[in-house]
């Protein structure tokens, strides 16, 4: 295991640690480490936590900030945070409004955050959720809720924060946070495994040419395992999936993101890019926003995943709305 | 012989020796079809329960699974931990009060402990999961009356067949969903949780 | 070799095809993809041109943009551009006000430069030339010029842009940039190689838990090659040999830079952060300024860099300018 | 028999032949103390360098030289790619308008080459680089005026001495000097490439 880090145990906070030293713009709370808050919240506003386990910087605490998200209850490795540490993000974000949960599909994290809503609930905080599901690879069609929630989640962050940030009451930010989670799909593919540091060694073994299409962000198992082809089959066969499952028409505008999973060089996300803006256009679809780089990785897992979110009138301003978090930026427009 | 606060608090101990004893093993099999969490979360989770209780020298036995509960909330809030920790509460409400833990005294722990963890994870018999494990743990222990090592004797035994069981399911729920028809001859890694749970709970009565 | 491309012939030029296809903030010139430019120039403003190998995105061609630098000729993996090139990206950017040259301190890319410079004068474009060498491991003090140009040079492009930014005259363009230049100072730590898409295999091999300090972002050798340390440890050698060489008092400010080669996960990039802030504290040193992620990589090389800029009064509120680029934004202060 | 410049052409074609053949074997070379870039980057330019003369059948001796410059300084803008463009723009300048090569054409181009890399390069005799092996061609070439194969013999030879003597040199510039005391031992890989040129130029004057 080749990690710059001191103890496993101590991989979490340390690296927490580091975040509070490098960006005032956040802080925590209830004394904890892992209750990560904005240190700006804006009075009167919707609250929005998320949470769930480490290993997947800038996911997920990376969007607390600015005009995104408020809180992030930070779990150790690949595992959820406890529904004690996400009922003091949410007492702490709570600014009369009520608090929106959105976070991924996962049972520990739902169990977690739903005994936390419980909590906070007998303390007058209203909560509303909705569980990011946009892996395409997680399950069929009609099974939607069983998927997955991987990097198509940032999307939902921008549409919440802006919503949010226009003073919209809980309902309406959940509304329209759950419209783009059900107009969001992902499809990724793993190249190589990444280490759980408390485990030291990889969650499974991948042949030196073989790529698994739709593997899930922990190492879940993907739809199939193949020998690695040209980048522009690997996308094809990947957007195949998502075009299966959405009703593009001529003249729709769409926001893609390209994800590194950890290991992938920025060379190769565009390279993937390039396919995916030929895909679009062969079909009369403008791509309105893209973001390439790393938003929801594995640590240092090799492999990219594509999100498309299918933008409307209403979603589109959100999606372009500046935000500013330590770790992501957007001017806006 | 019904066993006493004294008594109980044993179980902790011994619950965190186990599962620290089985870490690698819990790892390598969550591993199969998950991702290797659940030795380092149990391992985890049953210490805190242990420091908890050992804290809390006057506690009386549903107290003490009222700390257990709260200890592996806080410190292994994975799947398992939330569910076992799910599991020790709906004890402690269960059996609020009690001075003594008896044959009645489990088969009502246990029976709580299943309930909680039936409407926590939401999953049915036969998803492959602890439930397939912790529902015949109950059912064996329903309505017996005789001494509680015997009962729990009884209870492991349906534990391990129940376990068995699982082999021939197809995971619902969790990272193993995803595997499908791969985790077919596998026995679920919480339901493996489960049986050490009450094998423990029978040695640390036996030997009382 | 496991990478997402087509062909390793093609690999550089359909990266960007991608990146012009999704960024209208940039765009190419003389009808050749690797003459790479902003599309936003700013009359009467000196001209920045770098250039360099392909390989180490977002260097160099991510910070041509908005308060950065003009221009990038690009060459192939690892390999300078040509003096054509760099004459063609030189001829489009310069807006009168001459041009500065400011790229890393490689032989292939100085001769390149220099016959450019030799071309453009007879074009009546004037030329100034800062040559990034801040790789403190890669030779002794006093021997400062044979030092290679590494991720330091962010702080050159962000201080030399801010600087033209302001438009002064070439000649104070240059003096800015070679002071940042002279106060900046980089040490690496490689983990892993990367692999030349032409060639196919990895450049070097390092043992499985070896690290090698000081190894280049070309897979130069280091200074020693050890088992892999605590990350505290590994931090404290590689500050060592900064500190051994600066003058930092108490009171001093400083920009860091932790820079992720390629595969290295952000959450150590932290865990490193962390070190080097206690590290400064301790010499009361305040870090005015830190950025962490991927500033010049090595492809899918695991390892990480610390850059540090010993401010001054005139640099600091350079460092500190707004800039915005399609692979880094800074919204100011 | 001096050559022509149809003769000449065929310098070109044998080049790109050459170094497509030695593609791996000049990748492995540097990549011993360099970046394993020169197989592919001479393979380019040589090939790249063979077309553009082919590309124009009317072009003399020098101009062949230039248009071969040209073509390296744009396919291989490496070390040595922008050194041997540098090298034939040097050679086409000393040689504009000759209408045959001969042996003091060849010692003229040889020397001129070799200036120019000096002078683009910064380099000193004996920093193990390339120079180090132009430098003893053109030497090797200096005043003959035997047959043009006959002196390309006694440069060939002259050349391959001379990188047998850079295994002795420390690098001092470009990547292979960050390996100081491990490039010890090894020939230069740029004086590889020079003494291949040299070897080319007189198998064509051998056959014609
Ligand atoms: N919804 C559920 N209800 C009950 N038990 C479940 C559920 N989902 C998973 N489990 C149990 O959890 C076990 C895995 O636990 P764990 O490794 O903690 O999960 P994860 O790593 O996904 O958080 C499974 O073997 C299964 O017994
Ligand atoms: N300054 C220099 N002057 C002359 N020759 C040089 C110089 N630097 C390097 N070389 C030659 O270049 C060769 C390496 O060429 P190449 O692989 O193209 O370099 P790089 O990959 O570093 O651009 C060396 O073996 C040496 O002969
Ligand atoms: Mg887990
Ligand atoms: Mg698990
Ligand atoms: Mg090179
Ligand atoms: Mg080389």
């Amino acid at each position: 295991m080749k990690k710059f880090l001191n103890t496993p145990e101590a991989f979490v906070d340390e690296m927490l640690d580091g975040i509070y030293r490098a960006h005032p713009q956040v802080t925590h709370t209830a004394g904890d480490l892992r209750c990560y808050v904005t240190a700006n919240p804006v009075p009167g506003k919707v609250g929005i936590v998320t949470g769930g386990g480490s290993g997947h910087l800038p996911t997920f605490l990376g969007y607390v900030g600015d005009g995104m998200i408020d809180g992030c209850a930070v779990g150790g490795v690949f595992q959820s945070p406890s529904s004690d540490q996400i009922l003091e993000v949410t007492k702490h974000v709570d600014q009369g409004a009520g608090v929106l949960y959105l976070y991924g599909n996962y049972t520990g994290d739902i169990m977690n955050f739903d005994m936390a809503g419980e909590l906070a609930e007998l303390e007058d905080i209203a909560t509303a959720t909705v569980v990011g599901n946009d892996d395409v690879a997680s399950s069929v069609v009609g099974e939607e809720h069983k998927r997955r929630g991987v990097a198509g989640i940032f999307f939902l962050y921008k549409a919440a924060g802006a919503a949010a940030a226009q003073m919209l009451p809980l309902t309406e930010v959940a509304r329209i946070t759950d419209k783009a989670r059900a107009r969001t799909r992902t499809m990724g593919v793993a190249l190589s495994p990444c280490i759980v540091p408390e485990v030291g060694r990889p969650g499974f073994q991948i042949g030196e040419n073989e790529m698994e299409i739709g593997m899930g962000i922990h190492g879940e198992p993907g739809i199939s395992r193949e020998p690695l082809q040209p980048a522009d089959t690997v996308v094809d066969k990947m957007m195949e999936r998502i075009f299966a499952e959405t009703d593009y028409k001529t003249g729709d505008e769409v926001a893609v993101l390209i994800n590194g999973l950890g290991a992938t060089p920025l060379e190769e996300l565009y390279i993937l890019y390039r396919r995916v803006a030929i895909l679009m256009e062969e079909r009369g679809v403008t791509i309105r926003h893209r973001w390439l780089g790393e938003f929801a990785t594995s640590m240092e897992m090799a492999g990219a995943s594509i999100s498309v979110l299918h933008l409307d009138d209403e979603l589109e301003p959100l999606i372009a709305a500046p935000v500013s978090t330590p770790f992501f930026t957007h001017v806006g427009g | 012989m019904a066993l006493t606060a004294d008594h109980t608090r044993a179980f902790y101990t011994a619950w965190a020796d186990r599962f620290a004893a089985e870490r690698e093993a819990l790892i390598a099999l969550d591993g199969q079809v998950g991702d290797s969490d659940l030795g380092i979360t149990m391992s985890k989770g049953f210490a805190a329960a242990r420091d908890a209780v050992a804290a809390a020298p006057e506690a009386g036995i549903a107290e003490q699974m009222k700390l257990a509960g709260g200890a592996l909330a806080r410190a292994a809030p994975s799947t398992m931990g939330t569910l076992m920790a799910t599991g020790f509460l709906r004890g402690f409400k269960a059996l609020d009060g009690a001075d003594t833990f008896g044959t009645g005294q489990a088969a009502t722990f246990w029976r709580a402990f299943a309930e909680g963890v039936a409407q926590r994870g939401k999953a049915r018999p036969g998803d492959k999961t602890v439930l397939d494990v912790l529902d015949p743990i109950a059912t064996a222990l329903d309505g017996r009356d005789d001494p509680l090592a015997d009962a729990l004797e009884a209870a492991t035994v349906a534990a391990g067949h129940a376990l068995e069981a699982t082999r021939n399911m197809v995971a619902q729920h969790g990272k193993a969903a995803a595997f499908q028809e791969k985790s077919r001859g596998l026995p679920d890694a919480g339901g493996t949780v489960a049986v050490m749970l009450v094998e423990v709970m029978r040695d640390v009565a036996r030997q009382l």
